[in-house]
């Protein structure tokens, strides 16, 4: 039990390692990979149960790796590392089930090592560990866009990398100098962030780190003006990168707000707060908007991400329970849903090999049960009640409203943004006139990949209570804190 | 005074022959100016006691390097056309005096501060004194060189085999 | 309150006959052993289990007068924030629940008769009786959380009904039209919530303890909560400035407009405002611009109903125009005469709309009144069961639209507000005539095209004579002390009416008045279009009001092309031109720095070996020097 | 009176001639040679020393540098025949494989 999170972190990696030197064939190689996904998801699920609802760190490991710099192996779980442990684990095995015949022996190891790197970033308390797994997973998505992605796809992969890379290097910057400073304060090397959670530094300083840190987080968001890699990225991208990019990676840059951002800035996180979310809103708008007029559905999705996202952020700087409740609660859901719709959209991308909304249409006709799950996930983003969206979103306006009454009208403009475009999509490709010789309704291993995500969203908008039990301690004690700076 | 004058000659016979070297245009020219510098060098070997590396420079650089290169230019039977059209070389060799000059300057007048015993030319660094060295205390980097010279040989035959299965 | 699981009952039932038959369906496009009178059995078992709880329920109610309340689990417990999935039934929600219940099953068994040949029977009735578990969950929740679950969910089953018919795109923007301005309505609905909480959250968030802390708010929020919450009441019921998607609704099948679009989930505005009584009760400014919303809405319907040839969008326009009623009676404080108006109103629209459908099902799906005329002879029994709600709608004693509008226009003229009394007469004016000039040119004006009619169904006709009943006679329940009642309805509703006092002898002017204003609207009619259905000009007003005042043109102009173009200038100007091109100048700022230093590493060796000498030159000179 | 040092300056002007040839030349024949140039320059100065010091391992080294520049005039002759067969050529400057290809963007 002690070493689970350990294992959920390395099984993938080292699966993958093994199974790339060894000459398996494509089909033992996806056997074997899928395999390991179950494994960890059954692991992640045996973590779930024992799991306590309270607020602090647990199954912490920590072992020193490189002593002389005070560089740890140091790794935790609580109820927010949890949603996103949970959601990679969950997602994982599905997105493998539902691309079940593609026979690319690089794009299922790929698959593995960034989700290593996805459960290696969301639990290290370390921040020369968490910087390692947010440079391990970032390589994978390198290669699966530069070898599976289409059209100008060695431009995006370049583009994309070193956007990204380009941020974490400035974060990396302010790693480097978080522990020398603690070297001159505190006369010990340490990059554990509970321990320079003690630093102290003068206005200046911590507003330049602070900043490194945003800058890279906010381009894997992304926010508002960092976000112009995604719709290329997300055009060029083949689906399995888009699900881990949009699904879990975009999270998983808001989780580290909350985990590094919010832990090591407190004062500063506070006093800008109020600059986030109105960037926030504002890139929740904009996106939102700029979906309305897409015409490629994975870039239409892509904006339509990126406005949930902002949403988000929200919803973690208006610095308030529901807020934060709404905000956590959405990345969960927000996170299934885009999966399953991306993934949706790949099996239309397989049956026809376009993704222009024009050439498609009347699909409800051709594939019914298609039509159903593809509604429902739209749906589900747009935060019809009984899904998790609604709940999130719910949440969240509240927690805007608390934050302050004008912002909080702004954020509750999200049920209308979010409408215009989904119903046009739904409009144009599940209605409308046939426009397809044929469209295959889902088979057998796409149906089982996708009823597990519906039935999980439909849970998670019937019963919130039980899936917010886990998360609220933490989330409480957190705003428990910042409250003191309220009032 | 005999070798004073003997080392003045030699020197500078092989400063103007390496200095027409770099003139020549066409590599046979320079190729024959290069075997006067070599001699020459070959001589300045000899007023330093260097019998065997005298016999060396002769035989293996002036008479089997040297003419290895006057074999392969008349073997490619190189033409007018051939040759690189260098309408700046003087401009170059000039510029690069210049800038070499503070270098070679610069190092002529940290060797003129040292004081040194003036040359005994009597006989030093006999053959057998030599070949015992050779064959003792370098007898591994002797052996290494043999090796060597082993991977060139067949470096050169992969070379060539490899151009005539490339026609 | 006593708790019981019937009341989980009413909306489970239609709930999971909606689940179950969507899932066999779905099934049955792999099988196709599947009966299609399963579809029937679940389809019509579901409402028809509803309403026998619904009346158990209503009738335990009726005798004992507690209320019922039922928990199902807790939905959302965090601290200071707990809302239960619970449902409640009072005397209000048993008004709705009784004529929803009874209502929405009769029009099942008419759409049954309906839809029979319809190949998507079976998507129809997973839909319909989805709509009615929304419907169920929107009245009998115990907090506003919950009803707006169903708030949400009867808009969501609208817009899959509107756009039932997917074929066409027209079908479907229409579906579209309605959920974006529902949604608008709901963004409102949803802002007012939210400040109801932040300000009430923690002490409990049921009608209940709402209804006893609301005065913990001050005042200047209680209106803006009180206009947020209208916003929704707009959208959903379709009032100025939300409305236009009602009349494009009407692209559904024809139950959906009669149960839907008339009966049920459009008054759910007014049933929301009748709900929040204790709120609006206090904020009088809101409820006078309630009203003054109302009454401009009744108007404008009732114009714009006057030269329409679709018969369903009259009767759409006239949904709209009796919905205006409705909000201005629960504006100034009837909420007793808003609900009893919603009351009688589902029936006599329900059965307009049915009447209409019956109609358009024997002309083979045709909608334009001016290609119908002198029809009476040729069915009969739709004449009478469709005169007796024109009758009804027009407000004529002893038709049950009669009592619900009477009351409404005394109170109105008691509250003293006369220009919305004056509108609101002028509207009942107008309503006797557009209803009339329907009525006179389906049925009574010469026409000289052959109809081939399909055989009239009986199921239908059954169901048409169930709710003529209702049209007829359900207005005598809230009876007027004027009329020797004395408004056992309104006394059983128990709601916190204002009462003004009229005289007698007014009352008996204004009786007098309202009929005599419903009889010139008749006359009217009756001279227009008796003899043919040509429509007689309106002067100046004629173009506007055939071009609905070119609201839908305005709205294009104002919000959607300006929406569409600034998507593509983010797009297109901001993200590409601007912000990607300054990121990209960045980079080939760096490409092009590159090609500088490309010009050094020119593949040259020598000038490697120069590169190198000047090194080294400059390392010498520089030792030579120090 | 010559002394060891003359034989320095002596080998520190062939350098320099070695590496003015070297750079400034495009025939990769005087290219080569003036590389044998510079090896001969140090070879003068190795002896030199060795003369002063007297001490025989400066001689052995250069017999060393003699041997290796052997095995290299054969390697670069192999490659002079071949690069002129290929390209026809003695011009270094048209040799540049090392260069990055340019990107019309």
């Amino acid at each position: 039990m002690s070493t689970l999170l350990t294992l959920l972190i390395f099984i993938p990696i080292f699966s993958a390692i093994v199974l790339f030197l060894l000459p398996f064939s494509v089909k033992i190689t996806r056997y074997a990979s899928f395999g390991v996904t179950l494994l960890t998801t059954a692991l992640s699920l045996l973590m779930y149960s024992h799991f306590e609802s309270h607020a602090g760190m647990q199954f912490v490991e920590e072992y020193a790796w490189i002593k002389a710099y005070g560089i740890s192996y140091h790794i935790g779980i609580d109820g927010i590392s949890l949603i996103i442990v949970m959601m990679t684990n969950l997602i994982m095995p599905l997105l493998y089930l539902s691309f079940w015949h593609l026979d690319r022996k690089g794009y299922w190891l790929n698959l593995l090592i960034v989700h290593g790197g996805l459960t290696g970033a969301a639990l290290s308390l370390d921040l020369i560990l968490f910087y390692l797994f947010w440079e391990t997973m970032l390589l994978p998505i390198f290669f699966l866009i530069g070898l599976f992605g289409r059209e100008n796809k060695n431009f995006m992969s370049m583009k994309f990398t070193l956007y990204t890379i380009f941020g974490s290097l400035l974060m990396l910057l302010a790693i480097l100098y978080l522990g020398y400073s603690h070297k001159m304060q505190m006369d010990i090397w340490s990059f554990s962030i509970t321990e320079l959670h003690n630093l102290h530094f003068d206005t200046q300083t911590s507003i330049l780190l602070f900043s490194a840190f945003i800058f890279a987080f906010s381009i894997k968001i992304p926010l508002f003006p960092f976000h112009t890699w995604l719709p290329q990225t997300y055009r060029a991208a083949p689906i399995g990168a888009i699900v881990i990019m949009s699904a879990l990676m975009a999270k998983l840059g808001v989780y580290a707000i909350w985990r590094f951002v919010f832990t090591l800035f407190e004062d500063l996180a506070f006093q800008s707060s109020l600059f986030f979310v109105i960037l926030g809103l504002f890139g929740m708008v904009y996106f939102g908007i700029a979906a309305i007029k897409q015409r490629e559905l994975k870039k239409l999705f892509a904006y339509s991400s990126a406005s949930h996202l902002s949403l988000v952020v929200m919803g973690i700087f208006a610095f308030n329970y529901y807020a934060h409740l709404g905000a956590f609660y959405m990345i969960a859901s927000h996170a299934l849903s885009s999966a399953a719709l991306f993934m949706m959209l790949g099996m239309i991308y397989k049956r026809t090999q376009s993704l222009h909304i024009n050439t498609l249409g009347g699909i409800v006709h051709q594939a019914p049960i298609f039509s159903v799950f593809f509604a429902f996930f739209a749906l589900s983003i747009v935060g019809i009640p009984l899904t998790g969206g609604f709940v999130s979103e719910l949440l969240l306006i509240i927690g805007a409203f608390k934050y302050n009454v004008f912002l909080g009208f702004i954020s509750a403009t999200t049920l209308l943004i979010a409408i215009l475009f989904v119903f046009n999509v739904m409009q144009k490709i599940l209605y409308g006139k046939v426009k397809l010789e044929s469209f295959e309704e889902l088979r057998l291993y796409e149906l089982l990949s996708i009823i597990p995500l519906a039935l999980l969203i439909l849970a998670m908008g019937v019963f919130p209570s039980y899936f917010l039990q886990k998360i609220k301690p933490t989330a409480h004690e957190y705003t428990k804190q910042e409250i003191s700076y309220v009032k | 005074m005999l070798s004073t004058l003997l080392f003045f000659i030699l020197a500078a016979t092989s400063l103007i022959s390496a200095s027409a070297m770099i003139f020549f245009k066409q590599p046979i020219n320079s190729t024959l100016s290069f075997i006067v510098t070599l001699l020459s060098i070959a001589g300045l070997f000899a007023l330093l006691g260097g019998s065997f590396l005298f016999l060396v420079q002769i035989i293996i650089y002036a008479g089997a390097v040297v003419t290895l290169i006057l074999f392969i230019i008349m073997f490619l039977n190189i033409k007018e056309e051939n040759l690189p059209d260098e309408p700046h070389k003087t401009k170059w060799i000039v510029f690069m005096s210049l800038l070499v000059s503070p270098f070679a300057a610069i190092l002529i007048s940290t060797v003129n501060t040292i004081k040194f015993a003036p040359l005994h030319l009597e006989n030093f660094g006999s053959i057998k004194a030599v070949g015992m060295k050779l064959f003792t205390k370098w007898i591994l980097p002797f052996e290494m060189i043999s090796i060597l010279l082993l991977i060139a040989l067949i470096g050169v035959v992969i070379l060539a085999k490899k151009e005539t299965s490339h026609d | 309150m006593i708790e019981s699981s019937l009341l989980g009952w009413v909306v489970g039932s239609v709930f999971f006959s909606s689940v179950f038959i969507m899932m066999i369906s779905l099934f049955a496009k792999y099988n196709d052993d599947i009966p299609p009178s399963i579809y029937t059995v679940l389809g019509l078992g579901g409402p028809a289990v509803s309403l026998l709880c619904s009346i158990m329920i209503i009738y335990d109610f009726l005798q004992t007068g507690t209320g019922v309340h039922y928990k199902a689990f807790s939905w959302l417990n965090i601290e200071g924030f707990v809302i239960d999935a619970s449902l409640m039934l009072d005397a209000l929600s048993a008004a709705m629940l009784s004529f929803v219940s009874f209502v929405g099953f009769i029009i099942h068994l008419y759409a049954h008769a309906y839809m029979k040949e319809d190949p998507s029977y079976a998507r129809f009735f997973s839909w319909f009786n989805l709509f009615m578990a929304s419907m169920f969950l929107l009245i009998l929740a115990d907090n506003p959380i919950m009803m707006f679950i169903g708030w949400e969910g009867v808009g969501l089953c609208s817009y899959l009904l509107i756009s039932f018919y997917f074929e066409s795109e027209e079908n479907v923007e229409a579906g579209n039209k309605a959920f974006i301005l529902n949604r608008i309505g709901d963004f409102g609905f949803l802002s007012g919530l939210s400040l109801l909480f932040i300000h009430l959250g923690s002490i409990g968030l049921d009608f209940n303890s709402l209804e006893a802390n609301i005065h913990l708010i001050p005042s200047s929020t209680l209106n803006l909560i009180a206009i947020l919450l209208f916003i929704g009441a707009m959208g959903k019921s379709a009032q100025i400035p939300l409305y236009i998607w009602l009349p494009d609704a009407m692209a559904g099948p024809t139950p959906v407009s009669a149960l839907i679009h008339a009966a049920t989930m459009v008054t759910a505005g007014v049933y929301m405002v009748a709900r929040f009584n204790f709120l609006y009760a206090i904020t009088e400014e809101v409820g006078l611009f309630i009203a003054y919303v109302g009454a401009f809405s009744a108007l404008l319907a009732a114009l714009i109903a006057m030269r329409q040839d679709d018969i369903k969008k009259i009767l759409a326009y006239s949904t709209m125009s009796q919905l205006g009623y409705m909000f201005m009676a629960v504006g100034l404080g009837a909420y007793s005469y808003g609900i009893f108006h919603v009351f009688t109103h589902a029936f006599f629209k329900a059965l307009l709309f049915m009447g209409a459908g019956a109609i358009i099902l024997l002309l083979h799906h045709e909608q334009d009144i001016k290609k119908m005329g002198a029809l009476k002879n040729k069915m009969p029994f739709i004449y009478a069961m469709m005169l007796i709600a024109t009758l009804s709608i027009s407000g004529l004693p002893p038709f049950s639209g009669f009592f619900s509008k009477d009351a409404i226009l005394n109170h109105l003229f008691a509250s003293q507000n006369y220009l919305i009394f004056s509108m609101a007469l002028l509207t009942a004016g107008l309503t006797s005539y557009y209803m009339f000039r329907l009525l006179i040119i389906v049925f009574i004006s010469p026409s000289n095209k052959e109809h081939h009619l399909l055989s009239e169904s009986k199921l239908i006709n059954v169901t048409l004579f169930i709710l003529s009943i209702g049209a007829l006679f359900t207005g005598f329940i809230n009876l007027p002390a004027f009329f020797g009642g004395n408004e056992n309805y309104s006394l059983w509703l128990n709601l916190p009416d204002t009462h003004f006092h009229l005289s007698h002898t007014s009352e008996l002017i204004l009786l007098f008045i309202n009929i005599s204003v419903a009889l010139t609207g008749i006359i009217f009619a009756l001279s227009h279009y008796r003899q043919s259905s040509y429509d007689p000009s309106l002067g100046f007003l004629d173009k506007p009001i055939k071009n609905k005042f070119y609201i839908d043109e305005i709205y294009e102009y104002i919000f959607v092309k300006p929406l569409a173009w600034l998507s593509v200038f983010i797009v297109k100007v901001i993200d590409e031109k601007i912000i990607d091109s300054f990121i990209h100048t960045l980079s080939s700022g760096y490409q092009r720095l590159s090609y500088y230093t490309d010009v050094v590493q020119n593949g040259n060796v020598r000038y490697y070996a120069l590169y190198m000498s000047v090194g080294i030159v400059c390392i010498f000179v520089y030792l030579g020097v120090s | 009176m010559i002394d060891v040092g003359s034989f320095f300056i002596l080998g520190i002007l062939l350098f320099s001639i070695g590496i003015v040839g070297m750079i400034s030349r495009r025939n990769i024949f005087v290219m080569y040679m003036s590389v044998e140039l510079m090896l001969n320059a140090v070879n003068i100065i190795l002896v030199a020393l060795s003369h002063h010091y007297e001490d025989l391992n400066g001689q052995v080294m250069a017999i060393m540098i003699i041997a290796i520049a052997a095995a290299e005039a054969s390697i670069f002759l192999a490659l002079f025949v071949m690069l002129f067969k290929n390209a026809r050529s003695l011009d270094a400057n048209f040799f540049e494989l090392l260069k990055q290809e340019k990107h019309n963007d």
